[in-house]
């Protein structure tokens, strides 16, 4: 059997890639996709955990955690859109008036 | 196990090389495609884990929902324009040098107190009805949190109408 | 055989096995498809359709894949070069996938998963990328807008398509294809009949799912020239088609397993036996079904004016001979045996007889417009899924506790979404009113 | 490396494109653009929110050609202006020609053009319906429009031995009898036409895909139409009573009853009803003219040189398409000084870009498979 540990790291890695990404990418949508990424890290963790007890719980986070992922994403690509339509752009560093 | 092991090492291997390209492609939709390699290497874990209900709803909803959106939107949104601006921010560096040190720090972490987390290998059976098993608890155990999450879900479809529409 | 190979692979064998054979099959299964839409259109329209290649144009799809292989694959330059390869694969690819869920009978299926329906419904919805993806890196506005249409289109109708699912599901209590089918041996109904509006939710959800007509919009000819197919040609090209087809191959699949009974022989429970014998007289059906073929090909050799085409029209002739005889030949064979090849004949036949009435559709019917194809979807079909959901689920319960029939309380159900179905349909039409005004102030 | 600052302020970026909008080139290239028109939409999202016509790509310069011919070789050439309806072009020239020289065709002649005419139309009628509900996605009507289609087709080859481009009549009349049967083949083909026009309908008119794509689309209002000079069906269909056939009798149309089909909603759907009404009557004419061919000659009495007086004379025929005009002058010469045409289609295109404005792409190939233009017309 494949050990916890190596879930934990391959969750790590998505999660430093998606931090990553979030920090250093300009685009907004990029950054929600990174957001994306650092959210299904998370998943992996629970889901593994969730095997190494036997126990459906963590499974049961992880479909709250999708849920969750998906209305951020319907409201964010709502706002990238809103944003767009107004301003133009979908870099994020340009969208610091706080107002149109 | 050879075959699961050699199984995982694909997965997770495609996983953070997805990751990686996802991050770092110019192209909003050339991202989009490599997340989306990410999120089925994923869910092929979770099936891994045997977690088929998991695996199913990861492929459905994850990608087969979410990230149709998402690549709705990149085409909605011209991005050839944008394409020509630099992609990544001026703090790139000292964003990126911080992160891996976030990342090193947590693997540090790990290695330093490796004895006293005991991180056993499963050994008891999954239940075998896993899409059963998942159900009953959602409706039962976490019923409250089930509704809430609908709640939710209700409240970000209105928001989202309400950002998306022209004239309010 | 089974000392030649490992025991750990054994459980392999046979499913890769059958997934050669579907993916070897299937190229030739859709040309014929092709063949058979060609000729129910020319029927349709008053002509003869293809008569050339081969007799009846028997020939014709061969030609054709042919003519495809050896066009030149034109890339544009503009195009995206690596999504522009890769979206015509994924899609094959996962229409196939799809299709090795589906149970082709009792014993040919690639992998029965406890998740099987939904592990289906997840391959093709990831079909959508090869439409979206290949839509963009067609760099063609064209192919964009059909890409995006294509999208919307996909990601609506799927919830209705699923709702209507729901509804087969709740009675079946299980995600298993096998067991679906199992459930409806034991009811001895169809499903389709204890819950006519999920099989109707489904039915038309299922063709906006496949891009087919009146639905057609992400490949419009006559608006977008060929949606997200424009700057297709050649063997790209084809296996989009090869995707399209493959996947009205599986949602037919998965209607003829949900609602129509699977494998089952129609009148599954009810036995008649030749005196003295173990053979029911419906088992004979298939085998006299392609003796009548067979009987048709040998009428029509003589009449071919050509000397090959008599050998193709008599080859064809005795393939049916042959089936015919293994149609008949397996009622003497095991159990398993006969059930397996019965059961594979009928599940062919449910498919195309759900195929036939998605021609049927196109050939008589105009193209929506978006609009009205979103508003059918949102505002029509997925508020009816729902009562339809809600009364299925009343109906098992009132079954369940008072101890009718599942049948009749089935049909009790039904009158409520009827009536919700009439009050969609008549506030549908104030919307279209609606448009009307919206159109005149565009004015 | 260092990005392009922006103006914090300014609310529109100039490298920026229209946030919705894209530049959709419709043409010359294309399914439904009836031949080579080539239509410049600007789309914000699906919806139009302007259009450009672009013609020419079948400009043959007829007018010019026209110079430089005798009346009577210029003849076949207006065949190939509108080739889906080239008899009502030939009766409009002859017409033409035959007023400026002051002569009238013999009774027989100009009641045999009537039925050829009126079968023309019919003709150009199931083109169009066939064109058109194969736009709005209606795949079986093509095949029947054409089954009848070709009827017609076969009358006409019998009559003067061409189908499509047919030069049937001559200046002064015809050039050729009717052959025998004529009058039994137009007969059965008329009867047997009221039936086939009743299958089309119960193809189309009561459809809920049809009604919804055609109702309350490319609305043209009565206003409209009349202020962009539009003829034909779609000015009937926005509610206005103009037929040249009623207000300026010419060939034989005095001699029969027949109706002017009106609406009013100038949809679309109205302009279908108003053609499949026409082509009614059209079947109607036909069973009254074609049961009493009056006998006599069939050519007027003039020269083998046609030297019309100088002057110059404008007549104007009803096409199936709208108002086909001929202004011709002449110099005394035996070749026209100048002939200008007056295409119908040329015409009621100028109407397209009020009708698509506010209407989805979908309703662009609808709008323009219900004017109902031949690119051979419009360019010339």
């Amino acid at each position: 059997m494949i050990p916890v540990d190596l879930y934990l790291f391959l969750s790590l890695a998505l999660f430093i890639i998606g931090v990553i990404g979030v920090l250093t990418r300009r685009n907004v949508i990029v950054i929600l996709m990174s957001i994306e990424l650092i959210l299904n890290a998370v998943n992996i963790n629970l889901i593994a955990f969730s095997r190494m007890w036997s126990s459906v719980d963590g499974q049961v986070f992880a479909i709250f955690i999708i849920t969750d992922a998906a209305a951020e994403a319907v409201v964010g690509l709502g706002i990238i859109l809103a944003l767009f339509r107004n301003r133009e752009t979908v870099l994020a560093d340009e969208m610091d008036m706080l107002k149109w | 196990m050879l075959l699961n092991s050699i199984l995982f090492d694909f997965l997770a291997g495609l996983a953070v090389v997805s990751a990686i390209l996802m991050v770092t492609r110019r192209n909003v939709v050339h991202s989009a495609v490599f997340l989306i390699g990410t999120l089925v290497a994923t869910a092929g874990i979770f099936l891994q884990l045997q977690a088929e209900f998991l695996f199913v709803v990861q492929i459905i909803l994850y990608v087969g929902g979410i990230m149709v959106l998402f690549v709705f939107v990149i085409m909605l949104v011209n991005l050839d324009v944008t394409l020509r601006f630099p992609q990544f921010n001026r703090q790139k560096f000292v964003a990126g040098a911080l992160a891996i040190a976030l990342g090193g720090q947590v693997f540090a972490a790990y290695w330093i107190g490796h004895g006293a987390l005991h991180f056993k290998g499963s050994s008891s059976p999954m239940p075998a009805k896993n899409t059963e098993a998942v159900g009953q608890a959602l409706f039962q155990h976490y019923m409250l949190p089930f509704e809430i999450a609908s709640i939710l879900l209700l409240v970000a479809m209105i928001g989202a109408v309400v950002m998306a529409k022209r004239r309010v | 055989m089974g000392h030649l190979i490992p025991q750990s692979i054994m459980p392999y064998v046979l499913p890769t096995f059958y997934g050669i054979i579907i993916v070897l099959l299937l190229p030739l299964v859709s040309g014929y498809i092709v063949l058979v839409e060609r000729k129910i259109m020319a029927d349709m329209q008053v002509r003869l359709g293809p008569m050339r290649v081969g007799p009846h144009g028997l020939l014709q799809p061969i030609a054709d894949a042919l003519k495809l292989l050896i066009k030149e694959d034109i890339i544009p330059t503009s195009a995206d070069q690596l999504l522009f390869w890769f979206a015509p694969v994924v899609t094959v690819t996962m229409a196939m996938i799809a299709l090795s869920g589906l149970p082709f009978g009792p014993a040919f299926q690639v992998a029965d998963l406890n998740v099987g329906l939904l592990f289906i419904l997840a391959a093709s919805s990831l079909g959508i990328y090869g439409i979206v993806l290949g839509g963009w890196a067609s760099n063609s506005h064209y192919s964009l807008l059909g890409a995006l249409r294509s999208a919307a289109q996909l990601v609506s109708y799927e919830t209705a398509a699923g709702l209507g699912l729901i509804s087969a599901l709740l009675l079946a209590g299980s995600l298993s294809m096998k067991s679906i089918v199992q459930a409806q041996n034991d009811q001895g109904v169809w499903f389709a009949f204890f819950v006519p509006f999920g099989f109707f939710i489904y039915f038309v959800a299922s063709i906006a799912e496949t891009n087919r007509a009146p639905f057609d919009l992400p490949e419009a000819e006559s608006e977008l020239v060929a949606g997200y197919m424009t700057e297709y040609s050649g063997f790209r090209w084809a296996l989009y088609f090869l995707a399209e087809y493959t996947n009205m191959i599986v949602v037919a699949g998965i209607a003829t397993t949900l609602f129509l009974g699977g494998w089952l022989r129609p009148f599954a429970r009810e036995h008649s036996y030749f005196p003295g014998t173990s053979i029911e007289f419906l088992d004979l059906l298939p085998a006299l079904i392609f003796l009548a073929i067979a009987g048709y090909c040998f009428w029509r050799t003589p009449r071919q004016p050509v000397y090959v085409q008599k050998l193709v029209m008599a080859a064809v002739g005795a393939l049916c001979v042959l089936l015919a005889g293994t149609m008949a030949g397996s009622l003497f064979a095991p159990e398993a045996v006969r059930l397996g090849i019965h059961g594979a004949f009928w599940f062919i036949a449910k498919v195309g007889a759900y195929i036939y009435c998605f021609l049927w559709v196109r050939f008589t019917f105009p193209r929506y417009r978006f609009d009205q194809l979103m508003r059918l979807g949102w505002r029509f079909l997925i508020p009816l899924a729902l009562v339809n959901v809600v009364g299925v689920g009343v109906g098992i319960v009132i079954s369940q506790t008072w101890g009718l029939s599942p049948f009749f309380s089935q049909m009790v159900m039904c009158v409520p979404t009827l009536g919700a179905a009439f009050w969609l349909a008549a506030s549908d039409k104030e919307g279209q009113s609606g448009t009307e005004v919206r159109a005149a102030d565009g004015e | 490396m260092e990005e392009p600052r922006k103006n914090p302020g300014s609310n529109v970026s100039t490298t920026v494109l229209g946030a919705d909008e894209i530049i959709l080139n419709m043409g010359p290239q294309h399914p439904s653009t009836h031949g080579v028109l080539r239509v410049k939409l600007k789309l914000d999202g699906e919806r139009v929110v302007g259009s450009e016509c672009y013609i020419g790509y079948l400009h043959r310069g007829v007018e010019k050609i026209a110079e430089h011919r005798s009346y009577q070789q210029f003849a076949p050439y207006v065949d190939r202006m509108d080739y889906v309806a080239a008899v009502s072009n030939g009766l409009g020239y002859c017409e033409a020609v035959e007023k400026l020289l002051g002569v009238e065709a013999p009774p027989r002649a100009r009641v045999v053009r009537t039925i050829l005419t009126e079968l023309q139309r019919i003709a150009s009628h199931l083109v169009w319906l066939a064109t058109h509900a194969l736009d709005i996605g209606a795949l079986t009507p093509i095949f029947y429009c054409f089954r009848e289609r070709e009827e017609i087709l076969k009358i006409y080859e019998k009559y003067c031995g061409a189908r499509l481009t047919t030069h049937a009549f001559r200046i002064g009349g015809l050039q050729y009898e009717t052959y025998d049967g004529f009058e039994n083949e137009v007969k059965r083909f008329c009867q047997d036409f009221g039936s086939r026009i009743d299958e089309y309908e119960t193809l189309l008119t009561e459809n809920r895909i049809w009604t919804g794509r055609t109702k309350g689309v490319g609305i043209l209002t009565r206003e409209d139409a009349i202020a962009l000079g539009v003829t034909g069906p779609m000015l009937r269909a926005s509610g206005v009573q103009w037929d040249l056939r009623k207000a300026m009798p010419y060939a034989a149309y005095d001699q029969y009853q027949f109706d002017i089909p009106v609406r009013n909603a100038g949809d679309t759907y109205d302009r279908y009803l108003v053609r499949m009404e026409e082509m009614r009557q059209s079947r109607r004419i036909c069973l009254q003219a074609v049961d009493n061919i009056p006998s006599g000659p069939i050519m007027a009495r003039i020269g083998k040189v046609l030297k019309p007086p100088p002057g110059e004379v404008y007549h104007s025929i009803e096409a199936p398409k709208g108002e086909l005009g001929y202004y011709i002058v002449s110099d005394g010469t035996t070749q026209p000084y100048r002939v200008r045409v007056r295409p119908p289609s040329f015409i009621n295109l100028q109407a397209l870009d009020r009708m698509v404005r506010g209407a989805l792409v979908a309703d662009v190939v609808a709008i323009i498979g219900t004017t109902d233009i031949v690119l051979g017309e419009v360019d010339r």
